[in-house]
């Protein structure tokens, strides 16, 4: 483990954006942290986490597939993939770390998604272990430790240092660079701050929430629950959950005619949405509360029974703070499920 | 490089009753204005959807006018009134968006008036030159 | 800080429903948090006990709801109209979008609503209890041994430091007091804007809506935003679109929603209020309040049934689309 | 996909001179869905048609698109074309090449480019286009007219000469209307009711008449040739086909003073009445805020002295319903009223008056059988001011007069002085006067016969003031040309009203969906082209619900809307124009904002069930375009927010494909 005093973070960054781009969570104009781009004058922001997960980094909301020329009544296929430059994303909490895995289970299994395979390969992640959780958080519910955030690299930041622990290969390469600016300590160093924050998610609002009757297998229990209805009832059906949630990663491919070729692109979709997965027959899922009951069946109960009981939901609280109406995943889960009894 | 002389792209939505006529008169009597003015022809200048003219933005427009009877002698009694209170709107929200007012244009040419069609389109075209390109409202997909 | 209680409001529901006048009741319902709020329908006294709030939080506006939930039952549906909400309501009828029949709407008076961001600004994360307490908000924390006073004038949310009016222009009945239509500001920011350089405005405007990540909260919270199919879904529409592709599509998207409702909107900024991107988006709506009440007379949607919105109306001597921009210019 | 043809002109030299014809033929035959290209020297010519008609055949074409003159000259003929090859017409698009292109531009080079991008937009319009048929409707050979005035007289007339039924609705107890009021008229001086009242017996004899009078239209729905109309027939208290019209009754009554209507209150009548002699119907009517046996159940003279037994005091209102083809309206007009002009003294002194009341003071079936006398006091007046513009022409004043100039009261002032003058030399006249406005025929020659032989004395100025001051009523006015202030002792003040539309056009319009415009007079189709139609398709306009007018355009006008009427009536079936709106009801909010904007009335709406995705199903209310009404100009397409409301024939995808295509 290394460290440096928190005044030299500016001299690290500039060290690490050497090499690759660089970003950190940074406060923009309306108050909110978002990943910014370092260069000299961005501030690493102090809030808890920004509003867009860093997932955007490896699956951005919008990307060019491939490109269509038609020159009389030929047509050409033009790959308009260029190589991915090397990146480093600083300040990722624990939660989004941890989705991570959940996204590369869909993305990098057969057949994997060379383009997310690509950012995720040019990627370093530096995490960072939370000191002042919201009452939104419940990262806990799914066995994420905030003060043990996985990653490439681990920071933990107190009062006046930041520590740094590498966890790969990538990380360790990273940290070989930064070894002018920082120096040796123990592990112990950050002891104090784990236990204070394990103090901190027992008293949280949510801590008791937990997964009991979700899981693979569930769906036939859980599937004509009638509490649905209730859940979804003033549900807008926008898609404001899935768009700031780390681990949703549905997409639409679309092209796009532009007059002179056609632009072959994806970009998010949402299960959320009334034309979610049109076909031709028109959608399989036709009220709001079969898509809302997909959104969460699929988090809490079809994912984890592909993906050997993992949830697609690391508890970050994003849905909870951003969603118009106030429903969420917590709500859903105390409503039916274990939490219920 | 090859340095191209920049010609502005016009897209001119004309009433079938008036405007249309008053750019075939403009053609009878051989009054030239600029071939970057393409016209499409609408039954009445209220088809035009506001849609319609941010989507010759988005295709490569660098200017957008719209023309129709005189207010009062609409072919359909107050079709026009109707493009007048929505094109104001329109124009005005673009503008408060930055994007310079002197792309869009509104123009009640009658069938007789196809000396101000010309003049019109011939204003028109040199003022959006002097804008230059579209730079505010396009979309660089189209641009390639 | 709001003058009606919660108790108030439960008795009135509770008897409309024992009386038989009402089958359910549209309110506000308790979550996670005491500042964590979600429409619901309720049935029954005890669920109304149990799970009815009314306080500083209650922002949500009703009316859309009601396109939607009165053709669900066969009875009467309560819902509880802020005075805001109330022209949402008219203007819903205008546009014959639901059955006044099968509505009983209980106007109750509102002093404003808190925006848990601004409250958030200045407590921090870790938010344990929310009091309201006369002018004061008592805030608890995770992390503070004594509860943070918030000066509820501090952190009303955006529309309400803007408040159009106090009064409640459609109700069966009223709990409380009947105020008045505030001669509010509501206008500066949008002047502040058109007084910018159009190079200024660009900026502004880029920057902001740059941030759009085409959620739709901003449509589907909008109460005047009740196609059947929005235009944005429409595959066959020729702008249909799920994400913001660049910053044409973030504008579009904007001055089409924004024209879509513009003399429909009744400025009740739930599209503000809901972005998660924190998008000033009632600017957009209001420039377009601001312009019809110039060039058209004063006009507030929503204010009575069966007004001719501005937009499906006109005047022989209506001002030309090239004279905006001298107006515009004389005046500044 | 589309199969097109692509057919360039040469125009001979028109479009061949500026555009280089093979190149464009070359480069549209890229386009997507073009089968067939080519070009030729004359396509409008026999054998230019014939290459279409060819290649339609052979390359079994589904689309075409000619790149020629502008579709204004020829897309008419190339439609023909199309349909005698078997294609719908519709299914045609015209890129205009020659107005818009060759025509405008001198070199080749840029002539050509633009040829093409014109014809790539033609082709990607037609590439969306559907087959159209227009619709058909069945026209009901029956038309309703709306006012018994000269207006609704002569054009009834006109339509029943021609053969179709018609009915006169009526809400007076007889038809007749303002001219039946009338002394003589301007500017042959012939007695109105000379030439009115045969007009009236006509239309009581001819036979494809139906006279509905004491009746109103309480309700119209449907559309061109489909109207069904209801109407209230109000209870006169007496049998109509009974009643002889003897006027034994009104005789009898003994409720003699009310106010008589006929002579504008200026005498009394009977409770059991009829207007005046020569009235049609010539019925009794009973006036039941009058009548004692109606309002007391006391009386019942009127019954015991009719020998034909018609009173009938239970008679109830009648609703009619019936269906008509087309509808007239001929509501006519109204002096304004006269309360806001206080500086006249119209309500101090009986002897200010408006000048309808001084032609029933001069009529020889008026009050006072013909004699010019003062109201008041019965004495001759010897001094007559005559004040013109009476609340017309008042822009600087509109919330209290009109701003539009009443039109006939130039030339009906100029008659009263002129008759006044003829027949009491002794008598004093003054007219004064904003503007003479005298033009028609034999119109001005009259007025200088008023002042030149007559002696009339025409004062350019306006009164001031008119104070009644013992017998005498002081007038006050300005004389613009000599510059000075004029003060008159009068006997008596004739004011010339302005006239307004009749008060019951309002609710009437809104019920046919006719436009009407900020002074309540009907608004016409075209003001030039189309001006006896409303824009409402089967509804046209007689007489003064229009504007002001005097009886010469009236009648013509009258004329006019009933060789509209026949003209519609003659058709079996009415063909519309297949670019019409249409909606797509499961997109629609039903709103209504398409309503507020057509300006045919051919939106309405239907509640209508749908079933829902969980199986429910839902009621709603949803926009239905009558393609028999419609005239496609679009409105409603761009005030539905949803897009719902789409064109035929200029569809928003179609629209936007050639933006597209010209952005390319």
């Amino acid at each position: 483990m290394r460290k440096c005093s928190l005044d030299s973070m500016n001299s690290v960054f500039a060290e690490i954006a050497k090499a690759a781009t660089l970003y950190i969570p940074a406060d923009r104009t309306d108050g909110a942290a978002v990943y910014t781009k370092w260069e000299e004058g961005v501030v690493w922001s102090n809030a808890l986490n920004t509003v867009r997960s860093p997932k955007d980094f490896f699956f951005p909301q919008m990307e060019n597939l491939m490109e269509f020329k038609t020159q009389g009544k030929n047509i050409e296929i033009i790959d308009t993939r260029s190589e991915t430059e090397d990146f480093v994303v600083f300040g990722v909490r624990a939660c989004d770390v941890k989705s991570f895995e959940i996204l590369d289970r869909v993305f990098l299994s057969e057949p994997v998604d060379s383009y997310y395979a690509a950012r995720r390969a040019h990627g370093v992640i530096i995490s960072l272990a939370c000191t002042r959780p919201s009452e939104t958080c419940f990262c806990g519910t799914f066995g994420i430790n905030p003060a043990e955030p996985a990653g490439d690299i681990s920071v933990w930041k107190t009062e006046t240092e930041v520590f740094f622990r590498s966890n790969t290969e990538k990380g360790a390469a990273l940290m070989q660079k930064l070894e002018a600016l920082t120096e040796e300590c123990t592990e112990e160093a950050v002891d104090a701050q784990k236990e204070k924050i394990s103090a901190v998610m027992k008293k949280l609002p949510l801590a008791d929430l937990t997964t009991e009757g979700f899981g693979g297998g569930k769906t036939k229990e859980l599937f004509d629950n009638p509490a649905w209805d209730e859940l979804s009832q003033t549900c807008l059906g926008c898609g404001t959950c899935t768009f700031v949630c780390p681990t949703c990663q549905c997409y639409d491919i679309k092209d796009f005619n532009t007059g002179k070729g056609v632009i072959r692109y994806r970009c998010w979709d949402s299960c959320m949405y009334s034309e979610f997965t049109r076909m031709a027959h028109g959608n399989n899922r036709n009220s709001q509360k079969e898509r809302f009951r997909q959104r969460f069946m699929h988090k809490l109960v079809y994912y984890p029974e592909n993906n050997d009981g993992l949830f697609s939901c690391v508890g970050c609280g994003r849905c909870l703070a951003k969603c118009p109406i106030s429903m969420n995943i917590v709500k859903v889960m105390k409503k039916i499920g274990g939490n219920n009894k | 490089m090859q340095v191209k002389e920049y010609k502005p792209l016009i897209v001119a939505f004309c009433c079938n009753w008036c405007s249309y006529a008053g750019a075939d008169l403009a053609g009878n009597n051989r009054l030239a204005y600029p071939a970057d003015v393409k016209i499409i022809r609408v039954p009445c200048s209220c088809r035009v959807n506001p849609m319609f003219v941010l989507r010759a933005f988005q295709r490569g427009a660098d200017g957008v006018i719209i023309c129709g009877c005189h207010p009062g002698d609409c072919h359909y009694t107050s079709g026009n009134y109707y493009t007048r209170r929505r094109m104001a709107a329109l124009f005005s929200m673009l503008d408060y968006l930055g994007i310079e007012k002197e792309r869009t244009r509104v123009e009640w040419v009658s069938a007789a008036e196809g000396a101000k069609f010309a003049a019109t389109m011939n204003d028109f075209a040199e003022k959006v030159a002097a804008l230059g390109e579209n730079k505010r409202l396009e979309d660089l997909r189209c641009k390639k | 800080m709001q003058k009606i209680t919660r108790e108030q409001l439960i008795d009135k529901a509770v008897s409309l429903l024992e009386n038989g006048t009402v089958e359910a009741v549209l309110g506000w319902g308790k979550g996670e948090f005491d500042y964590d709020v979600t429409p619901a329908v309720f049935k029954t006294a005890d669920e109304l006990k149990a799970g009815f709030v009314w306080n500083d939080f209650c922002g949500a506006n009703f009316s859309k709801y009601l396109v939607a939930k009165t053709g669900k039952i066969e009875g009467k549906i309560l819902v509880f109209l802020k005075p805001c909400d109330t022209y949402s309501f008219n203007q819903l009828l205008t546009e014959h979008r639901f059955d006044r029949e099968k509505v009983y709407a209980v106007g109750i008076p509102c002093e404003g609503m808190a925006d848990i961001a601004k409250v958030k600004a200045v407590c921090g994360e870790g938010i344990s209890a929310i009091n309201c307490d006369g002018e004061k908000i008592a805030v608890t924390t995770l992390y503070d041994d004594e509860p943070v006073m918030v000066d509820a004038k501090d952190v009303l949310a955006e529309r309400c430091v803007n408040c159009k009016s106090k009064k409640h222009v459609a109700y069966d009945e009223l709990l409380g007091e009947e105020g008045e239509v505030v001669d509010s500001a509501r206008f500066d920011e949008v002047a502040k804007i058109e007084a910018m350089t159009p190079d200024e405005r660009f900026a502004f405007w880029q920057n902001e809506l740059s941030r759009c990540i085409r959620c739709n909260a901003c449509r589907d919270a909008c109460p005047a935003c009740t196609c059947e199919k929005c235009v944005f879904d429409n595959p066959n529409s020729g702008v249909e679109n799920k994400a913001p592709a660049n910053s044409f599509e973030e504008k579009m998207f904007h001055i089409i929603r924004a024209f879509h409702v513009a003399g429909r909107c009744t400025d009740c900024g739930e599209c503000s209020r809901v972005c998660p991107q924190n998008i000033p988006l009632h600017l957009l709506n209001r420039k377009f309040i601001k312009d019809i009440n110039e060039f058209y007379g004063e006009y507030q949607a929503g204010a009575e049934v069966g007004s001719r919105a501005p937009l499906v109306d006109y005047t022989t001597g209506d001002i030309e689309p090239g004279e905006v921009f001298d107006r515009r210019d004389k005046n500044a | 996909m589309q199969r097109v043809g692509v057919f360039v002109c040469w125009c001979g030299s028109n479009i061949a001179g500026t555009v280089d014809v093979q190149a464009v033929s070359e480069a549209l035959k890229n386009e997507p869905g073009v089968v067939f290209s080519t070009n030729y020297q004359y396509m409008c010519s026999q054998a230019g048609q014939d290459i279409i008609k060819d290649a339609i055949a052979e390359h079994k074409l589904t689309g075409i698109v000619v790149c020629s003159c502008s579709p204004r000259m020829h897309e008419a003929t190339f439609r023909k074309t199309a349909a005698a090859a078997g294609l719908n017409p519709y299914m045609v698009e015209i890129a205009n090449i020659r107005e818009q292109c060759s025509w405008v531009h001198k070199d080749m080079l840029t002539g050509t480019e633009k040829a093409i991008i014109l014809g790539k937009a033609a082709v990607a319009k037609v590439n969306l286009n559907a087959p159209l048929t227009p619709g058909e409707s069945p026209v009901t050979k029956r038309a309703l007219v709306i006012g018994g005035g000269i207006a609704g007289i002569q054009t009834a007339l006109d339509i029943a000469d021609a053969g179709f039924p018609v009915d006169i609705v009526e809400k007076k107890p007889t038809i007749g209307g303002k001219m039946a009021q009338l002394d003589k008229t301007f500017p042959t001086l012939d007695c109105a009711a000379c030439i009115l009242t045969p007009k009236m017996v006509d239309v009581a004899q001819n036979e494809n008449i139906r006279i509905f009078s004491y009746s109103e239209v309480t309700e119209v729905k449907g559309f061109v040739g489909n109207f069904d109309v209801t109407i209230k027939k109000h209870a006169r208290f007496v049998k109509e086909d009974i009643c002889t019209g003897c006027g034994a009754c009104t005789e009898k009554c003994p409720m003699k003073k009310v106010p008589n209507e006929f002579n504008l209150g200026m005498d009394n009548r009977s409770a059991i009445y009829i207007p005046f002699a020569q009235a049609v119907p010539k019925v009794a009517t009973i006036d039941p805020n009058y009548c004692n046996m109606l309002k007391k159940g006391k009386c019942g003279l009127c019954a015991k002295v009719c020998a034909a037994g018609a009173i009938d005091y239970t008679q109830k209102d009648e609703y009619i319903s019936e269906k008509y083809g087309a509808i007239v309206v001929a509501t006519g007009f109204n002096p304004i009223s006269m309360d806001k002009f206080d500086e006249f003294a119209y309500n101090q002194s009986k002897d200010v008056i408006t000048s309808l009341e001084f032609e029933r003071l001069t009529n020889a079936a008026g009050p006072t059988a013909g004699k010019l006398v003062r109201p008041s006091d019965g004495k001759h007046p010897h001094t007559i001011v005559f004040v013109q513009c009476v609340g017309s022409r008042c822009s600087a004043c509109a919330e209290k007069g009109k701003e539009y100039c009443s039109k006939i009261c130039c030339m009906y002032t100029a008659k009263h002085a002129m008759l006044t003058r003829d027949k009491y030399p002794d008598t004093e006249v003054y007219v004064f006067y904003i503007d003479v406005r005298t033009p028609g025929k034999n119109f001005d020659e009259f007025y200088r016969r008023a002042v030149e032989e007559y002696g009339v004395n025409y004062i350019k100025g306006m009164v001031g003031k008119v104070t009644p001051e013992g017998d005498k009523l002081k007038v006050q006015a300005s004389d613009l040309i000599a510059n000075k202030q004029l003060h008159i002792d009068a006997d008596l003040v004739v004011l010339a009203a302005a006239i307004e539309p009749d008060k019951s056009a309002r609710p009437l319009a809104t019920m046919l969906t006719a436009s009407m415009d900020t002074n309540d007079f009907f608004t016409e189709a075209h003001p030039k082209l189309r001006p006896v139609e409303s824009p409402t398709a089967g509804v046209f306009l007689s007489g003064a619900c229009q504007g002001p007018k005097d009886i010469p355009e009236t009648v013509s006008q009258a004329g006019a809307a009933a060789s509209k009427v026949i003209g519609l009536l003659a058709k079996d079936k009415l063909t519309g124009n297949p670019c019409v709106a249409h909606s797509n009801e499961l997109m629609c909010n039903g709103c209504s904002s398409c309503e507020r904007v057509c300006p045919y009335g051919a939106i309405s709406y239907e509640d209508k069930e749908f079933r829902m995705p969980d199986r429910t199903t839902k009621i709603r209310r949803v926009a239905v375009v009558n393609p028999a009404v419609c005239q496609g100009c679009g409105a409603c397409t761009v005030a539905c927010p949803s897009g719902a409301m789409d064109l035929k024939g200029f569809a928003s995808a179609q629209i936007i494909a050639e933006v597209d295509a010209i952005c390319k």
